[in-house]
């Protein structure tokens, strides 16, 4: 049991960032990889913030927050069961906590394959399934200060 | 007692991000009950996870003290 | 014609790098895209030398070659057919000449887009574009300095 | 005289980049005719591009003296 207590939180820290995911941050994991010589293929999804406009009023950050202990689970099982449909040799998942201005990354999704055949299909499959069914709240800021709820369509 | 975390928009319905209940009994279906008369829950698009795991709120079992029981609004990642 | 013309050294500058793509590269791309507050979702696709095994021999590097005037025209091609096919923001495609080692990248597709369903998809249809239809040449180089000249499968 | 860039593997049966070849006619096929003799390219997977465009070996066409030609092995980016 201790072994994978400490397994889950380990996902935990993994996925979860503070703020803005940074480009440098997208380019370490990049070069993480670059000593593993059997990868062909890289996919990688970002999810940016949109300054859109609601009511006349436009929208200039989101504030995430998430579940983490349940977000930790879930993810586990996203990824087992992407390990299994799809043919990867690594994937990485990041979500951001807290405050992301319009024009910042908020989501990184990140697979590695021998060949590039499944990539593409694998990203978006872990993007859909992290958007419905991982437990990740956020909250829309406008420039006047109020706020909506977002909701994923 | 048990005890209730709230998330997202719940979290500014129940004013606070965890509260303890008391029930009258430890089934799940008080637990929603006691949700509703509190925060009128079935008028609310939430889900009930108990130990991480979302449930029916017409599923009918017992609860344990110690369970982590969480109220979540609609997943909005990404 | 001059206007033509210079567009299309404009664009054949910035397709190909010498040597190996760096994740630094990578980072700057997606960076200049945070000032652009109606992009949602971008998709990025990095191929990375395999170091490949054939015949008992390892891999080294792969050396490429171009032409690339005809590259430059046919890749003005793809563009303009990818954007009529997707509802795209930006597209960028980059490839490496010259030596490129194992681990290392030599292609790099980064699409962006308002909203994230067609972006995989979009992805996926340039690489394969690229592959198949732009006059790119690669040669394997060998630990032991043998070569063979790649072919795409 | 017409002048013929190669590419990839091409570059190396014909030790060179780029070289001026005599034709009997300014016809495609003519110059078909001449790669073959030169190189044997029928027995080659190449492909001809002529101002950029790759063209069928089987097409007749006349050529005109700074028409660009190139003898492209196939595709390998990415």
């Amino acid at each position: 049991m201790t072994s994978i207590y400490y397994k889950k939180i380990n996902e935990m820290k993994k996925v979860f960032i503070e703020g803005a995911i940074q480009p440098g941050f997208v380019a370490e994991a990049i070069a993480k990889h670059q000593s593993k010589k059997n990868i062909g293929a890289h996919n990688i999804f970002l999810g940016q913030i949109r300054a859109d406009e609601v009511d006349g009023k436009q929208m200039n950050a989101i504030t995430y927050s998430a579940y983490e202990e349940m977000a930790a689970e879930k993810l586990h099982e996203i990824r087992e069961d992407a390990f299994a449909k799809f043919n990867l040799t690594c994937m990485h998942i990041y979500h951001s906590l807290g405050k992301v201005k319009a024009g910042e990354l908020c989501f990184f999704v990140f697979v590695s394959s021998k060949r590039r055949k499944q990539v593409y299909q694998a990203t978006e499959y872990l993007v859909n399934r992290v958007k419905s069914e991982v437990p990740i709240f956020g909250k829309e800021i406008f420039a006047s200060k109020e706020f909506q709820w977002k909701v994923n369509v | 007692m048990l005890r209730i975390k709230y998330f997202g928009v719940m979290a500014e319905v129940a004013r606070c991000d965890e509260e303890k209940l008391a029930l009258k009994d430890k089934s799940f279906s008080s637990l929603i009950s006691a949700l509703h008369e509190k925060y009128a829950i079935y008028n609310l698009p939430v889900q009930v996870a108990v130990n991480r795991k979302i449930r029916k709120q017409n599923e009918n079992f017992n609860l344990e003290e110690n369970d982590e029981i969480a109220v979540l609004p609609p997943f909005s990642g990404g």
